[in-house]
């Protein structure tokens, strides 16, 4: 159990080559804390600089209060679960289990109690004399996970640990380390490229690009209130909408023609942007075809042609453009909207968001 | 096949057993050292140490005879610590055998090393082993098989040696007169049966090593 | 352009280790057939086979009527995307893309015409110098597509093209894919492992599982009436829910305290399974937990502990347990449900299915 | 420095270049060929095409005196055919050269050629290569630091050749005498200068091909 804080910390590679900006988050315990960005956003980085993999090119990191920038990796009392696993192929799973107790000196019996307890944990009881070669993905996640929970280690460091397994698997051992985190209420680390795990299993969500981090919030929040059309489009899927437009009159127009009024309450904190260009960011869910909404916002509407109709089973997503952007909508599925359809949609202006189009960063608004 | 025969096959194993470890251990300290360190001039070290792999065996044998030979200050000192020169005697003829060995084992041991994951390693390290136990329990494991080549090479090559050790320790019957050695007299003495006896032997052990 | 047959088509790669089973499947002219499965079940072995890179065992394979099983992979004019691209690092993309046209002589102009056009289709156009290792995967992607394209080959082959790129990439060339086919109209057939792509690209789905097919149909035909209990719960997501139990009196009861009621006209076909055990499968969008759906559905309703509510931003999964079976609920988001919540579960039982508890084949009802 | 310094390095150079490409060339072939069959006893076959790595200079050499010998018959009809044997002339020292370059090369092609993707070779035969064309366009070119590095590889193996060359080859100057035979003769007839000057240009050139 512990906590973590992290006092404006960098990372350069070489000169010049900076991976990690000035990154500052203090992390109580228990939490379950996800970095989420694209690949080369600095989040595996900074998670092996916990660990000590990596050293800390300037800033402080405090471990329960004690500064550990010096501490080599043996003396964090940190678990981490590396993405391919890292398991050793030379020895079966009871000994990869239990090779952080016997590196520590733990006595026989102990150890052989902690393996077991693991393994019964993480159901891998019949696999303990296996090599790790005879075990399928899932398994080999487990053993990876076992070796990391035995060590009953002050947090856990977790490092893109679903990206090998397939999407079936991922779905089934995220839900696995929820209920892990539930049970042990161990700080965790999890670092994702992948944004659904970062809405499901945090507790708090920090979103990182290019070695900043753009935004650190509960996911509710995140995803409600994205601070930048980064995080706005890089949390959510399929991915919130964004129209180049003018704010005129209470109303956003992306061209001459289809006005989208904006509701009074919104519209005061928008007036200093009258007649300034504007970033209009509104999410899938937020564009509507039943009829009964199209009846009531009738001042939000805009003709399209559906280029792609997708039905993944419980939704559909419907592609279109507007002012040659590309616009995606979530529906009901089964309606049989196919391609070439052509259709009114609705745009719940209560739920748009406006950023600077200059810098990105959303305008706050009186909801 | 008297004692002729089994003279220069004793001499030869008594060099190579000796030869082979040496080059081997030595290899494995070097290899583990320059893979945990990065240091300027590191590449100019390794080129170093792979020299003898290129070099003709007359070009190590005459390195050799200007290093240890009786004007060199390590050969004078030798000889007065112990009252012989180095030149011509059993601890040449495991020089010679051990520097040709050296580096075929050394590039088996780097390139076993370099292809062990190194997250594998980090994990080690993360799991609370320092840089002994890594290498004791992780890397040196998964890298068996080019341990075991490497030592397997080393040991082929200081069997086979023949130009540095014929004119670094001579052929000296009973002490540094090796099978490969004998194989030249015999020829050139015309003794071709006794070659063909140590040829046999040597193309036997050979397929088994490979 | 082409159309193909599979003839009982076997593949065995030693005595009695069999990929693929009895093959059979007749794919029309502009089809989009998506193969789907686990790994191991036989799918990207089949599309090896239609390319000519695996030799048939047994049976016959007929492009647009000719036997082609011994015609070797140069000459069937098909063009295969790989699933690691297989794009050529000493080459830039240019004469990757012209490679196959290079192969064949064609003209130098005919050529620079042709690549050129598949470069504007796939917006290749500023990249045509570089070479592939300077490409970001989406791009190199492209060019894969580009290779295949370029050569207006009968059909195309794509082995889960799409596996090696991050999440939001794989949705939006999921897309292009589809965009691509509307344009072209070639014959494609695809392999993923991914349901999700199988639901959304397929014009047929042909699901497979230990060298068997298990189901041939339209996306929606096999989401909605799943040959068996694999099929149902391989496609969807999150999986179908499956519960033990008995028919009893018109109902099902998976314990002996809370009997769910199947509609009247559904049981008659049940009437023969009456007294026996039988699984039940329903869809977790079709387990409610909003008040009208439970007023209205008195009878069949289940009270369940929440054991982790995960809200993904336009819906929540909720997980919990029926009789020691996770059950997986689609709820609306943003209601604030949290684990370890009680609250009672309404089964739509008008979409539930049925399966042989032993074959695991669906009971075919009236609806 | 006249010409006894330089005909041992024309000599050498004549050699090693004939030698080089032989061994090449034929390493290539083989290596093509075996990538691409299956068939039984291939293994044995790769074996024996690496003896000569590990054997000693002296065993090849008299095996290479017992085939081409003039006692043997392909000795005896070369000598009827050319009015000549083959031992210590030109071509013998061209043949010891070869063979012990040759299993060096040929190792180096099939690691190269084995390291290559093989759905990139699949890519082109689905793209309307034949397996000739996939080899020339796909699997050389992206072998082909292995290739460079093989043939050098050979080179200096054969340039440094002495045991084989000196027992089948003989050294005779101005035919085949090489330049670390002449090392090892001026050795020992203690004539270290000009031994110095081989060992110094032999190490330059050694240097500059690792």
């Amino acid at each position: 159990m512990a906590e973590l804080k992290f006092d404006h910390i960098y990372k350069r590679f070489a000169e010049n080559v900076a991976a990690v900006t000035d990154f500052n988050l203090d992390i109580s315990d228990e939490e379950f804390i996800v970095f989420v960005g694209p690949s080369g956003c600095g989040k595996s980085t900074t998670l092996r600089m916990i660990a000590g993999l990596e050293e800390i090119t300037e800033g402080s990191l405090y471990i329960d209060g004690d500064y550990v920038n010096d501490t080599p990796p043996k003396n964090r009392d940190i678990a981490m679960v590396f993405q391919n696993y890292a398991l050793y192929p030379h020895m079966d799973v009871f000994d990869n289990i239990a090779f952080g107790l016997k590196l520590r000196k733990f006595k026989k019996e102990d150890i052989k109690a902690r393996v077991k307890n693991a393994s019964h944990i993480l159901g891998l009881d019949d696999y303990l004399q296996r090599k790790p070669k005879a075990l399928s993905g899932g398994q080999r996640q487990r053993v990876a996970l076992g070796r990391a929970i035995v060590r009953n280690p002050k947090a856990f460091l977790m490092d893109e640990p679903l990206s090998n397994l397939d999407a079936k698997l991922r779905v089934q051992m995220r839900s696995e380390i929820i209920k892990l985190h539930h049970r042990l209420k161990t700080t965790t680390i999890y670092v994702t490229h992948d944004q659904t795990e970062a809405m499901t299993m945090a507790s708090r969500i920090v979103v990182m690009k290019d070695g900043y981090i753009q935004q650190i919030g509960k996911p509710r929040q995140v995803y409600l209130y994205p601070e930048n059309t980064f995080v706005g489009g890089f949390i959510g899927s399929p991915s919130m909408n964004f129209l180049e437009g003018t704010i005129r009159n209470q109303h956003f127009w992306f061209n001459e023609h289809v006005p989208l009024k904006i509701p009074e309450k919104r519209f005061h904190d928008l007036r200093q942007y009258d007649g300034k260009t504007i970033t209009l960011g509104i999410r899938p869910e937020d564009l509507h075809e039943e009829q009964a909404f199209l009846d009531k916002m009738q001042k939000s509407k805009v003709n399209v042609m559906i280029d792609i109709a997708e039905i993944t089973g419980s939704e559909a997503v419907l592609y279109t453009n507007i002012g040659n952007q590309e616009i995606r909508a979530v529906v009901n599925p089964w309606r049989n909207i196919s391609q070439g359809d052509q259709l009114e949609l609705g745009f719940d202006m209560r739920k748009a968001h406006f950023f600077n189009p200059d810098t990105g960063v959303r305008i706050k608004l009186a909801n | 096949m008297g004692e002729a025969f089994w003279n220069p096959v004793f001499v030869s194993l008594r060099v190579v057993v000796v030869a082979s470890i040496l080059s081997f251990l030595l290899a494995l300290i070097v290899a583990w050292f320059l893979k945990k360190r990065r240091f300027k001039g590191k590449v100019f070290v390794e080129t170093f140490l792979m020299l003898p792999l290129v070099l003709p065996p007359t070009v190590i044998g005459f390195g050799l005879l200007v290093i240890f030979g009786r004007n060199s200050w390590i050969g004078s000192w030798f000889e007065q610590l112990f009252g012989q020169p180095i030149v011509f005697t059993y601890l040449a003829a495991v020089i010679a055998a051990s520097i040709v060995a050296f580096p075929l084992v050394f590039q088996m041991l780097v390139n076993g090393f370099e292809a062990v994951d190194e997250e594998l390693e980090a994990a080690a390290r993360q799991m609370g082993a320092g840089e002994c136990k890594v290498f004791i329990y992780v890397t040196l494991p998964l890298a068996w098989r080019s341990v075991i080549s490497g030592y397997m090479l080393g040991f082929a090559r200081a069997l086979g040696e023949f130009g540095a050790t014929l004119m670094f320790a001579g052929s000296i019957f009973g002490v540094t007169q090796t099978m490969p050695t004998s194989i030249y007299i015999a020829v050139e003495s015309g003794n071709t049966e006794m070659a063909y006896y140590w040829v046999i032997s040597i193309v036997i052990f050979a397929f088994a090593l490979l």
